[in-house]
């Protein structure tokens, strides 16, 4: 699968949640070579302010129609100014990288993707493909658990009930749905509703991942999450994508995987969770003084 | 705080800000007789940042005090007198002349300063000669002493430990970065004196580390200076356990950018719960975490 | 040429340029063994830069001449491996081992990366160790060898001259200056290493400066590194004297940089009707004149 | 005369001549208190790239209207920004600043302007302040010397011939106008029309306010020269846009003035010209690669 660099044209972008964005970009050639989970890098602004481009997931693509959207958060000075782009805008891609979320082989056994917060965004374009392909199961055998911190946050209903799919919803502080997080829902619903995924997928921030990952690996449940780092080139060059990973057979030394070429799919048990602290994020209030 | 050399000599600000909000004001670097500063050019911008040679242009210590310095001392402005010598000698005779002089409330020892032939920069990247401007300007005066550092060095914790050795009762860093810069068609460099100083947001990353090593070498207080526009960047510095900050280049562009980051600091410390400043400086974990992605989400209890 | 670090193995960027258009590959620095690298994160975003601590993440020298280097052979790319060790002899035992290995051209020896705890800049810091490490690499190949600087040091023309006495050939600068960044809310470093190293536009008046003050200090071939993203950057080490450049990390940003920067380069020896680069080399003419406003009006007849 | 901080909002840009833009904008502060011969340091983009304000003349100031003109040339980064701008962008003003220009006290006789290239940008306001104030003065006493390297540098005839001035154009390769540099447009041109100005204003390249300088010098006509150097505060603070000058009476030392505190208008004897020394600049092309 090569990779390549598209000038794209914003075609529309528009507040659909709390600082949460989606746009609408033309990009033909993307949109014919990307598949699900994968991403792209975006340079959100010319100049060199900020400097480095911004890796964000392929939210829906349209070969059709040459166009591909993409959601986002504003959670600093990039996707702030990413927000205030007007349509017409060029924007830069390169992309499409990473390895991408796997169908089911088994395509009669119901499948959960679990979504925490903009973790939505790739998760979209999954659920479509999954609906695509899906043979003799029905919608509503795929489960998705969709929380965020507050209902604000949340996408619209439209957007993914009228799919068909069964769709459970929660937030942190209980202005909408279930009343906690959104794997505690996952957990409890799944044990209630005895849902047992033939693949479990998941996309949010790497405290959730980690308990998903816990309840995958205690069902043996094969899991495909989509995992984030910090990232400079996203095409393996800079190495300093990395998460740390179980070692390979047969080694005790400290290992790591690269989010970008190795990822951003990871199964729960490559990735050694114990050594990743993570911690909330600032208010967004202060990353743009 | 304001840095020395890009706030004039406070009169220039005060259509934009009310002076007596600031901490202090550090006046441009004096010397003993006006220096004229180097030849223009004498600036060039860069990528975040921009060079400076100009000289330590001044109108020297008696122009100074008749008529400058009172115009800030009538404000009540606490000054801080940005000094500089060509020899041992001239850094002890300013600062005796300085001592006393109501309004005065520490000086502050440029012995970093790349931008002129003498003395400057030489007297900043060797420890012992850091200690003997130290002391010969400690003899001379009672009032506090700051020792302002250079980057340009290998082991900047070594400068500082000399300087604190010496009498300098505080240390503020960084000084500008040596730099330059050239022109492709002329040839020529953009600046007369080929060499200067790099300022502005490009070097906060360097100026953090190396206060951060200076806050490792030494007890004493740490004014932490270089990059610093918005209350983020000056809250980085106090996290690191600096006392106080100094805005320099960023005045040039927004010349209200310190009231600014008053107002910014004020609303932190609010969000953040904190009584004082004091609560906050010196705080920082030295174990890092993940930085990123739970904003999408409000778990943080990892294992 | 591109920088090492900032280019992985070639592979990567094969989907972006004709590789063979590059004067050589500086590969990501190998040592002996491998290395896993530091635990992230290991980068942040600065203003116009960005500091790195990849902690010198590496196959070790067996993988690398396995499934690394013949990629880059089988295409003709001139290899040159950045070495690094944690000891002279680590340093000599690597350099042997690439000794006489087809498509290796030359080595460039690392002394200078800040982000381990061992070796590295305690090696590019002191002109006496950055002796020993060339001396013990020179007794152990016959490749060319090119030694990269630091910019964390007081005097970088002492280092230079040090490295070219013990027997290094050329001589490339700068490697990442020394760096720190924080977080006010987590109250943490950013990195998980704390220290990192800054690169990009905002470090390329540093480098320019460094590269200046080393071709003052030595008489072989320089190779310019830091914040080259254009022809114009390019051009700007190349009228100081130096002989090549290498890009970093521009390369993350636009990968087919290198080729836009030949083609810029090419574009302004044409209009400057210039038959090659050699004849813009060093051609720097010290004096500053003034470097502007001649835009608007032809004239240049000035006294 | 106090300065301040105004937010302006871009009411129309146009390409005028060659690389040369016209900007409106809503200023109505600036345009109060803005003198022609001043001139106000803009912030050309958001963000740090670039990352210091750029000094620019008032072109025409309406007071009445509460807006202003620029008009600029791209030279660099950060004019080549600001001819992107499209209406309805805010960018930030710090001014009014410097000493502005004197109309002459002896109304009666003839003036003498010599514009180089851009350097016309306050000369026009000059104009409109000296047709406004002329007194016993005919229209076609006020004698406006333009050159520029090219024809197609030079602003289009009816924006100053209308104006019922006598208007002499020159172009250095030939292509408008007299075939030279618009000094010696001046002199020879002064000399056959025994034009005595009561005072001589000058804007252009150093390397013309030179030659401006020696006839105003050898003719004894008081002058009066905006002259530029490369700004960071436009307030006095940075000390960076210095000139060499003559030093004070009894003094050897180098002295220097100060373009923004002490100008931008000097009179030709102010100045070390000998000390200048300039240069060609480089073709635009390469400035934005
Ligand atoms: C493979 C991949 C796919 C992604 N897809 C999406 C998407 O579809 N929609 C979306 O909104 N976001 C997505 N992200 C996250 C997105 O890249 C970051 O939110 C963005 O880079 C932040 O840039 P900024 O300049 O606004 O924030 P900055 O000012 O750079 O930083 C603000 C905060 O965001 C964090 N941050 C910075 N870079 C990243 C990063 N690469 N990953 C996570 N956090 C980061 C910082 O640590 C900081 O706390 C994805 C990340 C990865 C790695
Ligand atoms: C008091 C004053 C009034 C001015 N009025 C006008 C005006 O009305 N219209 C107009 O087009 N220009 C005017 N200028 C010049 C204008 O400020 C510069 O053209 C502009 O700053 C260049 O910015 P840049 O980012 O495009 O160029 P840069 O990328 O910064 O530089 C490109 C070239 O322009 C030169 N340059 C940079 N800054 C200046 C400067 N301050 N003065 C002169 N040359 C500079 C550089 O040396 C370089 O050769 C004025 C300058 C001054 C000092
Ligand atoms: C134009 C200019 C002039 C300066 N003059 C002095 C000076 O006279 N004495 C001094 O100690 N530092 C001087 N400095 C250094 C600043 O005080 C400050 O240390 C440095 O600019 C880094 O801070 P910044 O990035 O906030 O500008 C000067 C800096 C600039 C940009
Ligand atoms: C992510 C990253 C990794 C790097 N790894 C190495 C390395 O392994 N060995 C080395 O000598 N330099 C390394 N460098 C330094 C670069 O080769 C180069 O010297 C520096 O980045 C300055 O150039 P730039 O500003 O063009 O990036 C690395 C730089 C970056 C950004
Ligand atoms: S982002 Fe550079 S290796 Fe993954
Ligand atoms: S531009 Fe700063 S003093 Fe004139």
């Amino acid at each position: 699968m090569s990779k390549f660099l598209e000038e794209a044209l914003i075609l529309e972008q528009r507040e659909v949640a709390q600082q949460t964005y989606r746009l609408r970009l033309r990009a033909g050639r993307m949109a014919e070579a990307a598949c699900a989970g994968q991403f792209f890098m975006l340079q959100v602004r010319e100049g060199m302010d900020p400097l480095l481009r911004r890796p964000f997931s392929f939210h829906r693509i349209h070969p059709g129609e040459g166009n591909i959207e993409v959601l986002y958060r504003v959670v600093g000075r990039g996707t702030w100014w990413l927000s205030r782009c007007a349509p017409q805008t060029r924007l830069n891609l390169l992309g499409p990288l990473g390895n991408g979320f796997q169908l089911p082989r088994n395509a009669g056994s119901p499948v959960a993707i679990v979504a925490g917060g903009i973790g939505i965004a790739p998760l979209c374009e999954l659920i479509h493909r999954l609906l695509a392909s899906r043979g003799t199961l029905e919608a509503r055998d795929i489960h998705l658990f969709y929380g965020a911190r507050s209902a604000g946050e949340l996408l619209p209903e439209s957007d993914l009930e009228d799919l068909g799919i069964s769709v459970y919803r929660g937030t942190d502080d209980g202005s909408l749905g279930y009343d906690g997080f959104v794997t505690d829902l996952f957990r409890k619903t799944a044990e209630e509703k005895h849902i047992k995924p033939s693949v479990l997928y998941a996309c949010g921030p790497l405290a959730m991942q980690y308990h998903v990952a816990r309840w995958a690996l205690e069902h043996r449940v094969p899991s495909q999450l989509s995992l984030e780092s910090l990232m400079a080139c996203g095409i393996g060059a800079c190495l300093g994508c990395a998460l740390p990973a179980s070692a390979p057979a047969g080694s005790t030394a400290d290992h790591y995987v690269h989010v970008c070429k190795d990822g951003p799919i990871f199964g729960a048990e490559s990735i050694q969770w114990h050594k990743i602290q993570t911690h909330g994020a600032p208010p967004p209030i202060f990353l743009y003084s | 705080m304001v840095a020395s050399g890009t706030f004039g000599y406070g009169e220039e600000y005060a259509d934009f800000l009310d002076l007596t909000q600031l901490g202090a004001v550090v006046v441009k670097g004096i010397s003993l007789a006006p220096r004229p500063g180097n030849p223009p050019p004498r600036l060039v911008e860069t990528a975040a940042g921009m060079i400076n040679a100009i000289g330590l242009e001044n109108v020297g210590v008696d122009v100074f005090l008749e008529s400058k310095l009172p115009y800030l001392r009538d404000r009540h402005v606490p000054v801080i007198v940005n000094i500089f010598g060509n020899t041992l000698e001239e850094y002890a005779e300013l600062a005796a002349r300085l001592d006393g002089v109501p309004g005065i409330v520490a000086l502050e020892i440029n012995i970093s300063c790349p931008n002129v032939k003498s003395g400057g920069m030489i007297f900043g990247t060797d420890p012992a000669m850091a200690a003997r401007v130290v002391d010969a300007v400690r003899r001379s005066t009672t009032l506090p002493l700051i020792t302002k550092l250079t980057p340009n060095v290998t082991h900047i914790g070594e400068i500082a430990r000399a300087a604190v050795g010496a009498g300098s009762d505080m240390l503020s860093c960084i000084n500008t970065v040596a730099a330059m810069a050239v022109d492709i068609f002329t040839r020529r460099p953009k600046l007369a004196n080929i060499f200067g100083g790099l300022s502005g947001p490009a070097v906060k990353p360097i100026a953090l580390r190396c206060t951060y090593e200076v806050l490792q070498a030494v007890d004493c207080p740490v004014i932490g200076i270089g990059g610093i526009a918005t209350a983020t960047d000056a809250l980085e510095f106090l996290l690191l356990g600096a006392r106080a900050v100094q805005v320099g280049t960023a005045n040039f562009i927004q010349p209200a950018v310190t009231a600014e980051i008053l107002r910014g600091m004020e609303l932190f410390l609010r969000v953040q719960k904190l009584q004082s400043v004091e609560e906050y400086i010196g705080t920082l974990d030295r174990q890092c975490l993940f930085p990123f992605a739970e904003i999408a989400c409000g778990m943080t209890d990892l294992p």
